[in-house]
């Protein structure tokens, strides 16, 4: 289980292809990996955006991260579990975050993923600020799940 | 007792500031360290607290020592 | 929107790589991808599982997933996706299946994976023969999903 | 009219042989085309049909120059 804070931006099916190669001792054991990635667009309300802050809370982020990912070992049958967040400036198309959970059965690992996401995206204190061509704006809520 | 108080995000562009630091005397709730710090400003609705990076609602005591925080509800992921 | 059959073993993160890579004219739009990715796995119904072979109906099978895939297509708000599934002789940890889909938003990208996972399984006619230490065995039904 | 038959995986196995050609006159059902191929062996249970492709019921007419499909529950994925 790995839960990561990244300031700078990352490749997530790189991430996603070094952290299954050290799974070797669960290689034969997980039939389903379930895998979400989320991506800065570049327009939302309608309007163009150009970049983005994404501000935290440092230690509360991590330790909520740590808590939603170990609910969801708890509830389902998972192998193991990775989650990386962006923070900092981003651009349009940058990752902003990786949630891939590896169990024997599909059920299990497509229930936690989405769980993971929800919970993270409801609890995990990250703010998102957007530049557009009328200045810097917080976004006040996030799209429902 | 010593308050440790944190704001952030939309709050804290608003209020100027990100960490305020309150001496009290004991007992307080979440919102009486609001309304120490800001007596003429009301918490904006939907503004979330924290204690101890922990979920709290605005009647929770604050001890001394503690970390308290507001922030607007968050948008991550 | 790619639907593949591969004879061979395939890297469903290469894959994924590769497609992505292809969809430049949609970066900035997708802000969601759902990922899920069937392996083999070492054993089954408390077996141990040394290969399997997955027959599939030529024609039949690919005309199946594009419709599911379509059907997807018209039930969500989807920029794109991709299915590859594998036929032929597996081993133990070879992928068998990667779906992958593209949105602006989460809920359809999630919804849209588990319904084309769900409908492949249901409707897509592969048939899977496990090589046990006993034998080879018909895997007579899937999981429940 | 002439039908092509095919069989698939378990049932393939049990039967010894991957496929069919039947002539025989029109307006036969599926369920009719697998009785006169295999008159001594009912269709196992679960059995699955197909007709040019589509799954078709047992019921379903087939026509001449059709292919007809019988395999078991599908386990891909």
């Amino acid at each position: 289980m790995k839960i990561e804070l990244r300031a700078r931006p990352f490749d997530p099916l790189l991430e996603l292809g070094f952290y299954q190669a050290g799974l070797s001792e669960l290689q034969g054991r997980y039939g389903a990996t379930a895998i979400f990635i989320g991506t800065m667009r570049d327009g939302n309300d309608g309007e163009p955006v150009r970049g983005m802050t994404l501000e935290h809370y440092p230690g509360m982020t991590e330790r909520h991260l740590q808590r939603i990912v170990e609910t969801a070992h708890r509830e389902w049958p998972l192998l193991d579990a990775l989650v990386i967040h962006r923070v900092g400036e981003l651009r349009p198309n940058d990752p902003i975050v990786l949630v891939a959970v590896w169990s024997a059965h599909r059920a299990a690992a497509f229930a936690a993923c989405r769980f993971i996401m929800e919970e993270l995206k409801s609890k995990a204190p990250f703010w998102k600020r957007e530049d557009t061509a009328a200045g810097a704006r917080w976004v006040e809520h996030n799209t429902p799940g | 007792m010593a308050i440790q108080v944190k704001y952030f995000a939309s709050l804290r562009d608003r209020l100027g500031r990100a960490e305020d630091r309150l001496d009290a005397a004991a007992g307080l709730t979440v919102a009486e360290v609001w309304a120490m710090l800001w007596p003429d400003t009301p918490l904006p609705p939907n503004m979330l607290t924290a204690v101890n990076m922990e979920y709290a609602e605005p009647t929770q005591i604050v001890h001394d020592g503690d970390e308290v925080a507001f922030f607007p509800p968050v948008t991550g992921g």
